[in-house]
């Protein structure tokens, strides 16, 4: 498994710079937006943490569609299905792995951009840390959707439209978690709790849906 | 705008919908039903030995 | 071989015959007690007195409350075909969540017209994003990208499969629905008739609204028994059509 | 180790590409594949691996003692596409699946570097695996087999795009295998130039046509 | 020529589940934002033309980054190089078939997404228009990234360093230009015109450099 | 059409793998390539079609009055990869390239129908090309070589994976090419079942042993 991890981020080391195109995405988002909201750095700082969020959740697609589908295209898929070590933990494996080199450079870059957004230093930590724990979210919802792309003759973007709904509630409890942070009435901690919550439901039925698609959907 | 209007558009919109759901769905079936009529008259001999076998088990 | 081949197709199909004669047997009373259940509701909806909070438009609700309730049910038939496709095979249920998922669509449509057309007299806008209708509104594309994902795999086994097991994991949409007026306050009404501390409503309007709310779902029933018995015909044509083009390659 | 096939049948979008085929393998024994392009072979190896569910009939596998195993842990599978990846050295590809593979019990499996020397290619271990020839490529999928043991090897056309030498080395390297009690099952349209082996001639949607010992 | 855009429009058609696809993808995005941002009808209408420009770009980098990848990897690219068209003709068939594809279906639903957004009249025509105008430009500096990714073993990273910065002017007077429309004191011909120079530069620089990174790539 | 190659020679990463390759091929003649896996074949034939710069020496193509010409355009290149799309259609990927290669003067391609026709598949035209077996798969990439007239075919290993039927329906393919005045460059480690061909035999990194004429 450990090996399996390690070969996944070389390969998205060496292939992809997905990283970097990653955070150049999240940084492209965040940078157009103060051009459509105009200089009202009060306004931008309000917004700041959707904003964050939302280019996190974009920049977390770019990519995750081809999870298993290079894998299937050199033959890798067949002997990973074959192996008796549970389909569950391998697809697991691969989420950290794709969660590590693509999502975990934002979270990473994300405090630089709440500069840019004129974002308070508490808003900039809050945002932080919920990226850091729901952005894992994404990634396992995200692998469901790849894992049925793989089984279409033509994956793709209809993926996305089947999964992306599932996304909201991370979004939601992301952004109110950040903001409750910041304005005070609004306790921190409960949608904290509730987005930590979202992600480790996913991180169980993500890999288990993801299982279950690859292994029906072999041939 | 009148309440009326509101009440008489939902009820027109609901309406039809129900109606091309419906329309399609009958429509879909009397084809079906006809290709299997026309399958049935143009291939009863070869379709006659194969379901024959078929029915014994 | 080819004895052994027509064994298979017909042990297949003994099921789905069976199905064929009750289902063509029981259609018609559905039928007909769904139209009779629409006369009685819709005679009642137009009877009964306005609300005095939100006057007449409140016979809006006899159709988006059973039509959004049947968005819902519709999901959870799917769910339980779902079920019946990844753990029993059974063909049956890769024709039933198939044929539902238009008319989970249609269904959401509606709720979502009829709640876009209260929404305006009420609230003054046709569409807010608030959690309840967002959530609806996603309901609606899952039920659109299954439609797209049925039609984009050409083999019917293997798209009920993958299918099913997007529509198990997309059921997490259906308690949010439910609950969102719960979890966050929104413009939209909270539950007053499905709840534990039984129905708040005025009886006035839950005799109507009930009366609109079996007739969607006898409706619901007989539509899907009728797309159900389209898709197993049309299997059939396809099957038999091979199965001719087979023999007469043979012959040659 | 042995492997039973009992009335396999399988299918291909819809249409029932064999049916009732069996067989079963002890021990050192072999079992070729031929037929005509598009006669079944590579569904049926696929079906046998446990990759394709089979229409009717059932794989069971024994090993000494142990009553029946999965299947995939018991076989190396090499099919068509090569599973290696181009960016990554030859190298990297075979120590990922050496560990990924593990070893199963009564065998262990030899290095990286070693099993690229055992197909010939010892020096060239270090370059990118999307660098090399068709055939050497090929030579690499196969010393994939080498690096985890595994009692029962499946190979689709493991000879497509070997040039002479390579192929009495794999003749070779198969030879030794069933001589330390493995199973082979493989398709193929060349001799593999091995002796005493079985063959099973699949002729297409209509099924078998006969078993032939030789 | 005409069988080669052909050819590329069919298959996106089937591999994505063409331009319906796209549209109810970002249909899904927009959706998304006001969770993100909130349902303040205000705020939304503001950042609106922004939102709507992110998500062509997003859409137009789905996918883009493969324009040539596919067809090396099964060898067609080979056969490409190898015909007497000018290559140049080839990529910008390539191109225009990648934007009929997937950018100009989002053209065409942008007013729908304008109206959800709660965006005015004006702002919809002005969005709609430089989007008509501009995406082109984002599909042609995508297509220099697509072929230098193909042309070296490791391309990605230079992709993404390469395409998003190029990319950014185009955004940035597109959106400038929605907002012109709009707001009354700034002009809205000046950054539109501009927007329209930058898709004509790009028309000719983008299949010129494509080609000749491909030229240059072949192996 | 005549076709000389002088003095060729080719790098590959920092290596020079072969040098001083000449030959001259005229109306109806073939060149066979043998040799080791990685020794250099493909290498050259992607040198012959244009697909690699050279190292040294040049390869001339002469149409017979109109002078030299481009290498792309009198040639048809078979590579190791079937260059057909799985998601569409045979009779679509066939159809495609009918139209993008057109016909070199002096010829004309039969229809996609007729080609799959002529490699024994012609019923399975509807199918997509990633539904086929291995085997149809390539069998249907040589289609492609009769879609539209070329007078130079560049093969590499056409015959990997293919059942004994499809070689011999190769071999007649290429006799009736070479009999209308064609001209053939084949890569292959086995025999073609080709009479009278040259074979010119790559020794890999050292350069060219021999040239035998046959
Ligand atoms: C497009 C907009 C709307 C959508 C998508 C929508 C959706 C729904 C859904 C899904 C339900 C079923 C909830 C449940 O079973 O708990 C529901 C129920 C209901 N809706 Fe709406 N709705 C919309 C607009 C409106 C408007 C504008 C009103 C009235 C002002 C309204 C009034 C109600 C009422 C009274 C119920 C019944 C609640 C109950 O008693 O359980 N809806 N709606
Ligand atoms: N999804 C599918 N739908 C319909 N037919 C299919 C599908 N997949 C494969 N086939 C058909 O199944 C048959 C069996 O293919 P298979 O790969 O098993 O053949 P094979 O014996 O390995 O041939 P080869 O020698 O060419 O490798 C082929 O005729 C192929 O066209
Ligand atoms: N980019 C590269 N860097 C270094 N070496 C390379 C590179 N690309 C190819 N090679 C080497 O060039 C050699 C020639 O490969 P080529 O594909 O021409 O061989 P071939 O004769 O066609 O072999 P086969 O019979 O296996 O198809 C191989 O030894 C390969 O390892
Ligand atoms: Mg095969
Ligand atoms: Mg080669």
């Amino acid at each position: 498994m450990m090996s399996l991890l390690l070969r996944d981020l070389k390969l998205s080391v060496r292939a992809g710079g997905g990283a970097l195109i990653g955070v150049l995405f999240f940084m492209t988002v965040v940078a157009v937006i103060p051009f459509g909201v105009g200089p009202d750095l009060n306004l931008l700082s309000r917004i700041g943490p959707a904003i964050v969020w939302i280019g996190a959740l974009l920049a977390a697609l770019l990519g995750l569609d081809r999870l298993f589908q290079t894998e299937r295209d050199d033959g890798s898929l067949d002997l990973i299905l074959m192996q008796e070590h549970p389909l569950v933990l391998t697809v697991l494996v691969k989420c950290v792995a794709h969660w590590v080199a693509n999502s975990l450079p934002l979270v990473v870059a994300s405090p630089l951009l709440g500069l840019f957004m004129n974002m308070s230093e508490v808003a900039i930590g809050a945002v932080a840390v919920t990226l850091l724990v729901g952005t894992p979210a994404l990634t396992f919802i995200g692998a469901v959707g790849a894992a049925v792309a793989v089984s279409l003759p033509r994956g793709g973007l209809l993926v996305s439209i089947l999964v992306l709904p599932l996304a909201i509630p991370v979004l939601i409890f992301g952004v109110s978690a950040s903001y409750a942070a910041v304005e005070d009435p609004a306790p921190f901690m409960p949608p904290f709790l509730i987005l930590l919550a979202i992600t480790m439901f996913f991180a169980v039925l993500g890999p288990l849906g993801a299982a279950l698609a690859l292994r029906n959907a072999s041939d | 705008m009148s309440h009326g209007f509101y009440i008489a558009l939902s009820y027109a919109i609901s309406a039809l919908i129900v109606a091309v759901m419906l329309g399609r769905i009958w429509l879909d079936g009397r084809a079906r039903q006809r290709e299997l009529a026309e399958l049935e008259a143009s291939g009863i001999r070869r379709r006659s030995s194969a379901a024959g076998k078929g029915e014994l088990a | 071989m080819t004895q052994s081949l027509a064994i298979t197709k017909f042990s297949d199909l003994a099921n789905p015959t069976y199905f064929l004669n009750l289902s063509g047997r029981i259609l018609p009373w559905l039928g007909c007690l769904t139209a009779v259940l629409f006369a009685a509701g819709l005679y009642l909806s137009f009877t009964t007195e306005g609300d005095y909070q939100q006057g007449e438009t409140v016979r809006i609700m006899y159709v988006h409350v059973p039509a959004a309730w049947l968005s819902m049910m519709c999901y959870s038939v799917m769910a339980l075909s779902a079920i019946g496709t990844l753990v029993w095979r059974h063909p049956l249920a890769d024709v039933s969540h198939k044929a539902a998922a238009p008319l989970g669509a249609a269904f959401t449509l509606i709720a979502l017209a009829t709640g876009s057309l209260w929404g305006k007299p009420m609230w003054g806008t046709w569409w807010v994003w608030d959690a309840r209708l967002t959530s609806v509104f996603v309901l609606f594309l899952m039920y659109l990208g299954l439609i797209a994902l049925n039609r984009a795999m050409d083999d019917p086994s293997k798209a009920a499969r993958v299918s099913a097991v997007l529509i198990l994991v997309g059921f997490v949409n259906i308690p949010i629905i439910k609950f969102s007026v719960e979890w966050w306050n929104t413009l939209h009404q909270p539950a007053s008739v499905v709840r534990l501390d039984g129905p708040t409503i005025d009886p006035e309007f839950l005799i109507p609204l009930l009366v609109m709310a079996f007739a969607f779902t006898f409706l619901f029933f007989t539509l899907h028994l009728m797309a159900m018995r389209n898709e197993i015909w049309r299997r059939r044509v396809t099957a038999q059509r091979r199965m001719a083009a087979r023999m007469a390659s043979r012959e040659n | 180790m042995r492997l039973t096939a009992e009335g396999l049948a399988a299918r291909r979008g819809e249409d029932l590409l064999f049916s009732d085929i069996s067989f079963d393998l002890g021990a050192g024994e072999g079992l070729i594949l031929t037929g005509r392009n598009g006669s079944g072979k590579s569904t049926l190896l696929r079906v046998i691996a446990g990759l394709l569910r089979a229409e009717r009939g059932a794989v069971t596998w024994h090993s000494s003692g142990d009553g029946p195993i999965r299947a995939g842990e018991a076989c190396h599978y090499l099919g068509h596409r090569n599973a290696m990846k181009a960016e990554l050295s030859v190298e990297e590809n075979l120590g990922f699946w050496k560990s990924f593979f593990g070893d199963f019990k009564g065998g262990t499996g030899i290095s990286a570097a070693e099993a690229a020397d055992r197909v010939g290619l010892g020096g060239i271990t270090h370059l990118p695996f999307g660098y090399l020839s068709a055939g050497q490529q090929r030579r690499m999928a196969f010393a994939k087999l080498l690096v985890s043991y595994r009692p029962v090897w499946i190979l689709d056309e493991p000879t497509a795009a070997l040039d002479a030498r390579a192929e009495a080395t794999f003749a070779d390297l198969i030879r030794e295998h069933l001589g330390r009690g493995g199973i082979l099952l493989a398709a193929t349209h060349q001799p593999l130039g091995l002796e005493g082996m079985r063959e099973l001639r699949m002729t297409g949607f209509a099924g078998v046509a006969g078993e032939f010992g030789a």
